[in-house]
């Protein structure tokens, strides 16, 4: 189980696939992932950059209590939460997650979870710099 | 009565503060603590709060040595 | 979209990785992806070894109608169905689906129901070599 | 009349045949090809068909020419 907080760009298939490669072969038949990527438009409007500012302590500890939820509620071989902070260009990976198991529908299920948990809950904030100045996301209405 | 205040993202914009330590007045809850740090700001509609880096409500009960944070929703992932 | 049918082991990040690169950057925000790995035991009995015997005319013609169906149904930039067909071994990757989109709910539904359509209707069978002997896993009692 | 038969996996053990060819004799839907293919064996619980590559029941019509399969349920992916 892994939990990364990164500030420079990375290759999340390389990170998959280092992470697969870990695992003992035979044991997994599943896994399951995310990639959430910058996209360079919002609400209509073309977005240059991003600006991630997050609550380190918490994030790292919110993660992990996050990952400790997945584990005790499906049987995972393995999972993975690696989420970016500080300045982003559209292209880059914002968040990876991944969940290994046995069956399909446990690393699916662990996989959504960890995401949809992350997205409500992780103390993230997202300021979009556009042609029209700065603003932060959770000012915007809602797309 | 010793506590840490942190606040995040616009809030931190708004408040001009980062964060801050509240010494001397007893404090019982964390909303007790956003309005002293604030000087009696109204609380921004949707406002987060944190004791200890865990998720908490408004009338949470805070103790000597916690650090309190604010923040607007989140928006990672 | 893009939908293969394979003899050889193949490395599913490298190819997740490379259909990545080949879409324009900043238009996607989300990619689910699931790769189906052969495990060393099943149903309580070491696997030595799988066939996996297909229709070829059929499965493609099958796997294109099911890209075919996601990408009507949601707004995806781009889709991957990998299988592969023949003699397998624990670990090989058996099948790789992915689906890309602007938002993360599309992706993932996408995905699964490629996934659970395929597990459903594809014309493939396995065959497990064991140590007993071999028997095709739709004569197994089901997992 | 024409039709191309093909069995996969248990169905081509237990018949003993991959692929025939059926001629002559008018065969009006998919369960009269079972009959005529495999000389009236018992269809096994659960088998699927296809017509041309594409899932069909064993009431559908076939055609001159069609291509009629028989499988047991699928177990890829």
């Amino acid at each position: 189980m892994a939990v990364s907080l990164c500030a420079e760009p990375f290759d999340p298939w390389l990170t998959l696939a280092q992470h697969a490669a870990s695992l003992r072969k035979g044991d997994h038949g599943a896994c399951a992932s995310f990639i959430g990527t910058m996209r360079d438009t919002n609400l209509g409007d073309a977005v240059q950059s991003l600006t991630l500012e997050h609550y380190p302590e918490m994030t790292q500890h919110y993660l992990e209590s996050l990952t400790d939820q997945a584990v005790n509620r499906w049987q995972l071989n393995h999972s993975l939460i690696i989420h970016r902070y500080g300045q982003i260009l559209p292209g880059d990976t914002i968040v990876l997650i991944a969940a290994w198991s046995a069956h399909r529908a446990e690393a699916f299920e662990a996989c959504r979870y960890m995401i949809e948990e992350l997205k409500a809950r992780a103390p993230f904030w997202k300021k979009e710099i556009t042609q029209n100045g700065e603003r932060w996301l959770h000012d915007a209405p809602s797309s | 009565m010793q506590l840490n205040v942190k606040f995040f993202a616009s809030l931190a914009e708004q408040t001009g503060t980062r964060q801050m330590t509240l010494r001397g007045t007893h404090l019982s809850n964390v909303l007790e603590v956003w309005n002293q740090a604030t000087a009696e700001k109204p609380l921004p509609q949707n406002t987060l709060c944190a004791i200890n880096c865990v998720h908490a409500s408004f009338k949470d009960p805070v103790h000597d040595g916690d650090e309190v944070a604010f923040f607007p929703p989140v928006t990672g992932g």
